[in-house]
């Protein structure tokens, strides 16, 4: 480990929020681009489904 | 006669018929101008210094501004079904159309510009400069920007998407001829600079019109 | 040889085969995504050294350079698959193209703003003219513009089209904009500290910058597959095969 | 309008090659147009496409045309896909669409002129003779957008009676015309097949008997 200890690390030496802030940022972006579509993808279905329901109901 | 020289032709005779066509994008070229000295500083020395730049800018705007209807008409009246209905190539459409665009955009901004230089007190020795940058670089703007218009010629409010999807494809131009102007007024080589946009003007006639003419198929199909 | 290229591009060219595959792939490409992110992470954090001149600020070059990278290759995958769908007129590549954008995009304004924060401890303001800057700025532009346009007509097909051309005229201008921005850097600021530019880089530096790199790229891979996936469910939402996923629970997940 | 004329001219089109779409299917926004269709053009025919609106008449149409190529299957002319002797094909047939692509501040001439422009035969007196013969006489040098819709269809359709062309393709043509006009181009049409020449069209209209006729009937598709 490059630093002495956890305060330290969190300090950055006085870059703390810069590097954080970048970091953090990332983390947000990337998980939002992970999230999207595995949202999207579970209404798609749902969507779907639904109307088979419907289908099959106006089928029978 | 062709049907590309014929619709070069006509679409000049149109323009002359219609003075706004031409007319306004060089009043828009000179109020963006007379806009710079108002907003930022009068100062004869301070303008001479941001001359280059702010003639360049003011020239791209205001042909961006007649870029809108390159198309538009043609594609909305069936002319683009007839030139694609004659068999002629699209490609020379393409480079027809460019070229009516500069002659109404861009060669009257290249008369004019030096005379318009003059409120910005641009040094002296940069007229020359400043003609022959918008005489080769203008052209390019018509090319490229013809592939913008054709994309967007379809679609209802192209004109703002026009802007987004041109823009950044201008900046090369925009460094380049602005640089020339810049270095012939500190009376520095610029030759250049000329160099380059000629060599994408190059380019640019023997690239752009293939996009254009897929680009203005899109229109097409119905 | 040549016949089995030709049967993997018919393969590639059906949306369930391509389905099918994504699903077996997907975990071996996020998994190692995400070890390769939190190992290059805390490396890069932790255990790397600081840089002698910008200290620890130094660090956020384990997200802006990956980043960068990404956005540039992603708009040059983009243009191929717009190409591809162009060419051979198939509807998988338009699709991939389509995915591609909003992930690159968002990889670009990664880029763009880490630059910026980076920018503050070492310039001692949020914004310069940096030619790195500027042109990650432009290529922002020009994903807008691609994004603008691959939604702007009124056919799916043609809006395709669009996007393609667009992204194929781009390729071809993003090395004369990279030029001419670098050169008109040079012309207008006096050599200053630059963010990233180093003559070498120290081994345990170059290290975790490796390894995210590599974590960046099966990621973004990661997300194509997944938005990619989505695509192709709404287009074929009425044939057999998705009727079929759809009412079996493994499917769902 | 002169009886005498195209009567000499019957059997003029002696060069005439089938046109024959093999197989065609067409598709647009995952509904089906039509699957499979084989259509046969030959000389003398006169073939009215007849369906309810979107059945795909244009879009059938334009792919006899070589306006569409975003189809399954191939057209030949000649015993070649029209794509490929495409300036030789569009240099026989005429394709007026729907969109007249009459430029509104040129007048009746002028836009004639253009059409024209691809057969450098055709000569500048034929053009005032076509334009009398569409009771257009006096309005030669009158800007188009003083004229009303069915006269602007009229210099449209002048071309029929100039353009050397074996082989008409004709979308929805009888648009804003009035009666006099209707019963003109019905008597052309008439006329053109009579010579030898060949007319593919759409119309809601109901051709009065003229003996070459047929029809291809589109059906919607589910």
């Amino acid at each position: 480990m490059y630093f002495d200890n956890f305060a330290d690390f969190l300090a950055m030496g006085k870059h703390g929020f810069y590097v954080w802030l970048c970091y953090g940022i990332t983390a947000v972006v990337i998980v939002v681009n992970i999230i999207a579509p595995m949202l999207q993808r579970k209404k798609l279905i749902e969507q779907q489904a639904r109307l088979q329901r419907r289908e099959k109901n106006n089928a029978s | 006669m062709s049907l590309v020289t014929a619709t070069i032709k006509r679409d000049l005779v149109i323009a002359a018929r219609n003075p706004g066509e031409w007319l306004n994008p060089l009043m828009f070229f000179l109020m963006v101008l007379a806009l710079f000295p108002l907003a930022v500083d009068p100062d004869p020395n301070f303008l001479a210094k941001i001359a280059a730049g702010v003639v360049w800018v003011a020239a791209l705007l205001s042909t961006l501004l007649s870029l809108d209807s390159l198309f538009k008409a043609d594609v909305e009246d069936g002319t683009l079904e007839q030139w694609l209905a004659s068999g002629e190539s699209l490609y020379a459409m393409a480079l027809g159309k460019a070229f009516t665009h500069w002659c109404i955009s861009g060669l009257p901004l290249t008369i004019v510009a030096p005379l318009l230089a003059l409120m910005m007190n641009l040094p002296e020795n940069a007229y020359s400069a400043l003609f022959f940058s918008l005489l080769l670089g203008t052209p390019i703007l018509s090319l490229l920007g013809a592939v913008g218009a054709a994309l967007t010629a379809g679609v209802r409010s192209g004109g703002l998407l026009l802007s987004l999807v041109i823009l950044p494809l201008y900046t090369p131009i925009l460094i380049f001829g602005a640089s020339a102007v810049y270095h012939a007024g500190i009376e520095m080589e610029y030759l250049g600079q000329l160099g380059f946009l000629a060599s994408f003007l190059c380019m640019a006639m023997t690239l752009t019109p293939f996009a254009v003419a897929g680009a203005l198929k899109l229109n097409l199909s119905r | 040889m040549w016949e089995a290229l030709k049967r993997l591009y018919h393969r590639m060219g059906s949306p369930k085969w391509f389905y099918e595959i994504s699903t077996r792939w997907l975990p071996w490409f996020a998994i190692p995504a995400g070890l390769c992110l939190i190992v290059g992470t805390v490396w890069g954090l932790a255990f790397a050294p600081a840089d002698y001149q910008q200290g620890n600020s130094f660090r956020i070059i384990y997200i802006h350079v990956p980043a960068a990278l990404l956005a540039q290759s992603a708009f040059a995958m983009m243009a191929m698959a717009g190409a591809v769908f162009l060419i051979w007129r198939m509807k998988m590549a338009a699709w991939v193209a389509a995915s591609i954008a909003p992930i690159g995009a968002s990889f670009c304004f990664l880029a763009l703003i880490t630059g910026a924060i980076w920018g503050k401890p070492t310039w001692g303001t949020w914004w310069v003219w940096d030619a790195r800057l500027t042109s990650m700025l432009l290529l922002l532009f020009l994903y807008f513009g691609v994004m603008a346009l691959q939604q702007a007509m009124d056919t799916e097909d043609n809006s395709a089209k669009a996007g393609a051309i667009l992204s194929l005229v781009g390729l071809v201008n993003i090395p004369i904009i990279k030029y001419s921005v670098d050169w008109w850097n040079t012309l207008h600021q006096p050599a200053t500290l630059t963010l990233t530019e180093k003559p070498a880089m120290a081994t345990e530096m170059l290290i975790p910058l490796l390894i995210m790199i590599a974590g960046f790229y099966l990621l973004f891979a990661t997300l194509v597959f997944l938005r990619t996936r989505n695509k192709i469910l709404w287009h074929e939402r009425k044939k057999s095969w998705v009727n079929k996923l759809i009412q079996t629970p493994a499917g769902r997940s | 309008m002169t009886p005498s004329a195209s009567l000499e001219q019957s059997n003029r089109f002696t060069h005439f090659c089938d046109l024959i779409a093999h197989n065609v299917s067409c598709e647009r926004d995952d509904r089906i147009l039509f699957e499979n269709l084989s259509l046969t053009v030959q000389k003398g025919d006169l073939i009215q496409l007849v369906g309810p609106n979107g059945a795909g008449k244009t879009t059938l149409l334009r792919l006899m045309a070589g306006l569409n190529q975003d189809f399954q299957g191939e057209v030949h002319w000649h015993g070649e896909n029209i794509q490929r002797c495409y300036q030789d094909y569009a240099r026989q047939r005429l394709y007026i669409g729907h969109l007249s692509a009459i430029k509104k501040v040129l007048t009746p001439l002028e836009n004639l002129r253009w059409f024209v422009s691809s057969w450098p035969e055709v000569k500048e007196a034929d053009l005032w003779q076509a334009l009398a013969d569409v009771t257009l006489a006096g309005y030669e040098d009158v800007p188009c957008q003083q004229l009303s819709a069915g006269q602007q269809r009229r210099v449209a359709l002048a071309r029929l009676l100039v353009t050397p062309t074996p082989l008409w393709i004709l979308d929805e043509p009888f648009t804003a015309l009035d009666k006099e006009g209707v019963a003109w181009l019905e008597d052309q049409l008439a006329r053109h097949v009579a010579a030898g020449g060949t007319v593919l069209i759409t119309s809601h209209h109901a051709l009065s008997d003229i003996p070459a006729l047929r029809y291809i009937e589109l059906g919607m598709h589910k």
